[in-house]
């Protein structure tokens, strides 16, 4: 059997509205891709090959699923214009949908399913036609039944409309709670008990089943985890912090001694799903406005620079020369000579001397928006430092300096810079 | 590095989206690159060739000597390929073409935007220079 | 910030309409007119049907104004939170401090049924 | 850059082959040009080894044509590296894209 999964995007507004998930289907239910419990269901159905046609972008899908390798099926991307039916989708993929049975998902539904059932052999005795439709998406299949006989149990399966955040809540814990009958992530130790890779959970926290954590999860001193709670990957709970019958999605930090319940976190957004009302939490640690540097002082630090960088040009002029006709003086050239063609520009003032090496600059998404402003530059603070050289901690360094710059520091920073060994 | 100097002529769309894509797929293949390669040398084939029709359209048609400069330049973890004309400038970051009305152009410096990670766009000498950056791992 | 008295149930009851938002910017504001308010009353409502934002300064001062009310044997009760107002409430646990009421008429209720006990 | 047209059930089938760049464009645009702008026309995609956006221009502008002139267009078996560039630039939203020629052309 063949399964066609038709997303419209009219259809999913609503969950890109609410979630920040690169695609409505990448949404997480239980710490799983929404999408990945159609293809479990598809799948369990007898599918062998899966065509996913939407009227909007398939990229980030098909970057998640490939070509359904890791489910040992066949995953195909196809597209549609929004206007088209479900007869002029099956016209479309006919070469995909033709000489077999094809089961189509179309819109936003969840299928309630039990991982040990026989679908199998129900969907192949199954006439043509719809089995369900729940306005927000149907269930139907097309093609002759592949055996006659009467089936001889029907098995467990019901389908919720998801039409709100609060249905998406319900069905998250809903799904929490019949644990064993799908196909979850994490370690499953003990029944109602999901835990990820690299959780931190500090002394004297607490964790109440049904729980599930994702990866790289810090639960700090004193929190309670749970009951009924469902918490992303990325997440760190701060000390003495409850969260119960709650979902944190991804990156999501929940500060001291707070106390989330029946919500839904994600970055540092919190909605209740009852009315649907949303709340920014700009927690002192993290949110709160970086002081500017005023004009004045950028003035007098582009001074710095380019007086600095002026002398640098000067003493190196010769060195610099000497070693560009030898070249056998090339194997043992040092940072500075190497980087001199790049004083120029900090004269010009479109560098600076000393700032950030920009290692990070293609990761334009960072929400930082002083280290994405600051100027590029000849030394990184971490090699003025003569800080160790793994990029991690030289970003970590770069960032701290981005954030703490003034003219002061600066010239301290351009004489270590200037006194540093590997420098010369 | 490698260089080539290629003159600004149609034909020549296809030798420079073929450098550029067998690059790719060298530099993938000896670099460790775990996802799917076909794509990623497809990237550099697709954005050389938008940038060198740039290169050609936006030149003087009444120079027959207008060139245009590629070179590809391969660090540890990442691969750049610069595309050089010398073209008046271009304006770098044109406006996402609006694709309901029915454009027939103007995707060029879009779709080179979508498939890197890292585009600089410089004006220096009386020309462009388009450097088109992929970074893996 | 306007400021009232109610004397409808016999009681000076003090009700100050906050406003849109109380950040850093205007919680001081607030912090000085306080003192000025319970000098005329202990028995206090905060009408909040105008507050739509609230962060952690504005938070802190609406605390210290409780406890200034519960040193003079007062009270100080909240009337028509908005969600996002009463979703920072839960969060802090700041919501278990106050009585809160869907709207003023039930607070000055509640204070006169309190006095009758 | 080979361009095949031939009449089938009434419609017309372009079948593209080769490579649609800036420097094939003109001889497809020219192409496109003398086709009748009512008749429903359907454009095999099967053998294009590689489009950029002057050939994806071209395709557009012919769409456009066809929408004045009330003809249908529809395009037929897009393979991956075609229908990446039609995903970066959204161009599927304009195109009826079909997976069989066959079905494309219809009975």
């Amino acid at each position: 059997m063949k399964s066609l999964f038709i997303v419209r995007k009219s259809e999913h507004a609503w969950i890109c509205r609410q979630f920040s998930a690169e695609h409505p289907l990448l949404v997480t239910l239980c710490n799983k891709p929404f999408i990945e419990f159609l293809l479990d269901f598809a799948i369990l159905a007898g599918a062998d090959a899966i065509r996913i046609v939407s009227d909007g972008q398939t990229a980030p899908i098909e970057a998640y699923c490939g070509n359904g390798s890791r489910w040992g099926i066949d995953i195909s991307y196809a597209h549609m214009r929004p206007e088209d039916d479900r007869e002029r989708i099956m016209e479309k993929n006919s070469r995909f949908c033709s000489e077999d049975r094809v089961l189509i998902i179309e819109g936003v539904l969840f299928i309630e399913h039990d991982k040990h059932a026989d679908y199998r052999s129900w969907l192949s005795a199954l006439p043509e036609g719809g089995i369900v439709d729940i306005g927000s998406g149907s269930l139907s299949i097309s093609g002759e039944p592949t055996k006659d006989m009467a089936v001889p149990f029907r098995p467990l399966i019901s389908i919720p409309a998801i039409e709100c955040v609060n249905d998406y809540f319900s069905l998250s814990a809903a799904t929490l709670g019949a644990g064993t009958r799908y196909i979850l992530p994490g370690y499953c130790n003990e029944p109602d008990c999901f835990i990820g890779r690299n959780v931190v959970i500090q002394k004297g926290a607490e964790i109440r089943k049904p729980v599930m954590i994702g990866n790289n999860v810090q639960i700090m001193t004193g929190a309670v985890i749970g009951p009924a709670t469902i918490i992303g990957s990325n997440v760190i709970v701060d000390r003495e912090s409850t969260v119960k019958g709650s979902i944190l999605l991804d990156n999501t930090f929940i500060g001291e001694q707070l106390e989330v319940d029946r919500k839904i976190g994600e970055g540092n957004r919190l909605t209740d799903p009852a009315s649907g009302a949303t709340l920014m939490m700009e927690d002192p640690h993290l949110m709160s406005a970086i002081h500017q540097p005023a004009d004045a002082s950028g003035l007098l630090r582009q001074l710095v620079h380019s007086l600095a960088a002026t002398a640098l040009v000067l003493l190196l002029a010769l060195p610099w020369l000497a070693l560009r006709m030898l070249p056998a003086g090339r194997s043992n050239r040092n940072i500075i000579i190497e980087r001199y063609p790049l004083l120029f520009r900090v004269i010009r003032g479109s560098m600076r001397l000393i700032g950030s090496r920009g290692k990070d600059r293609k990761n334009s998404e960072t929400p930082d928006m002083h280290i994405r402003q600051a100027k590029p530059s000849v030394f990184g603070y971490a090699e003025a430092e003569q800080w160790p050289e793994t990029d991690s901690d030289a970003l970590i360094v770069d960032h701290y300096y981005t954030r703490h710059a003034s003219p002061l520091k600066d010239i301290g920073l351009a004489i270590k810079a200037l006194i540093n060994p590997k420098t010369f | 590095m490698l260089t080539a100097t290629l003159r600004a002529e149609l034909a020549n769309i296809r030798i420079a989206a073929n450098l550029a894509r067998s690059s790719a797929e060298v530099f993938a293949n000896t670099h460790g690159f775990t996802g799917n390669i076909a794509e990623f040398a497809h990237a550099f084939e697709l954005s050389v060739s938008e940038a060198f029709t740039n290169a050609v359209r936006y030149g003087d048609p009444s120079n027959a000597d207008a060139v245009v400069h590629i070179s590809i330049e391969s660090g540890p973890g990442s691969i750049t390929i610069t595309v050089k004309d010398n073209n008046p400038p271009f304006d770098p970051a044109p406006p996402t073409p609006e694709i309901q009305g029915y454009p027939e152009g103007g995707f060029g410096l879009f779709i080179i935007g979508k498939l890197m990670d890292e585009v600089k766009c410089e004006h220096e000498g009386g020309g462009n220079t388009l450097a088109m950056t992929k970074h893996i791992g | 910030m306007e400021f009232r008295i109610d004397t409808s149930t016999g009681m000076n009851i003090g009700i100050a309409v906050l406003p849109g938002r109380i950040d850093a910017a205007n919680s001081p504001l607030l912090q000085q007119a306080f003192p000025e308010w319970l000098k005329k009353t202990s028995n206090l409502v905060f009408d909040c049907r105008q507050l739509d934002l609230l962060d952690s300064s504005g938070l802190g001062v609406i605390v210290s104004c409780l406890r200034k009310t519960i040193e003079r044997q007062g009270d100080l009760k909240l009337a028509a939170l908005s969600n996002r107002v009463a979703i920072l409430f839960e969060l802090t646990k700041a919501k278990r401090l106050f009585s809160i009421h869907p709207d003023t008429g039930a607070a000055i209720r509640a204070f006169s049924s309190e006095n009758k006990e | 850059m080979n361009i095949v047209e031939t009449a089938r059930n009434g419609a017309t089938v372009i079948s593209l082959e080769g490579i649609l760049n800036a420097a094939a464009a003109p001889q497809l645009k020219a192409h496109l040009e003398n086709s009748d702008p009512a008749s429903p026309t359907v454009i095999d995609l099967t053998n294009v080894e590689f489009i950029d956006s002057s050939g994806l221009g071209a395709l557009v502008g012919f769409l456009r044509k066809k929408k004045t002139g009330s003809g249908s267009l529809k395009l037929a078996n897009l393979n991956n590296r075609v229908k990446r560039v039609f995903e970066i630039t959204q161009a599927y939203s304009l195109f009826d894209v079909y997976d069989d020629l066959e079905a494309a052309i219809g009975k």
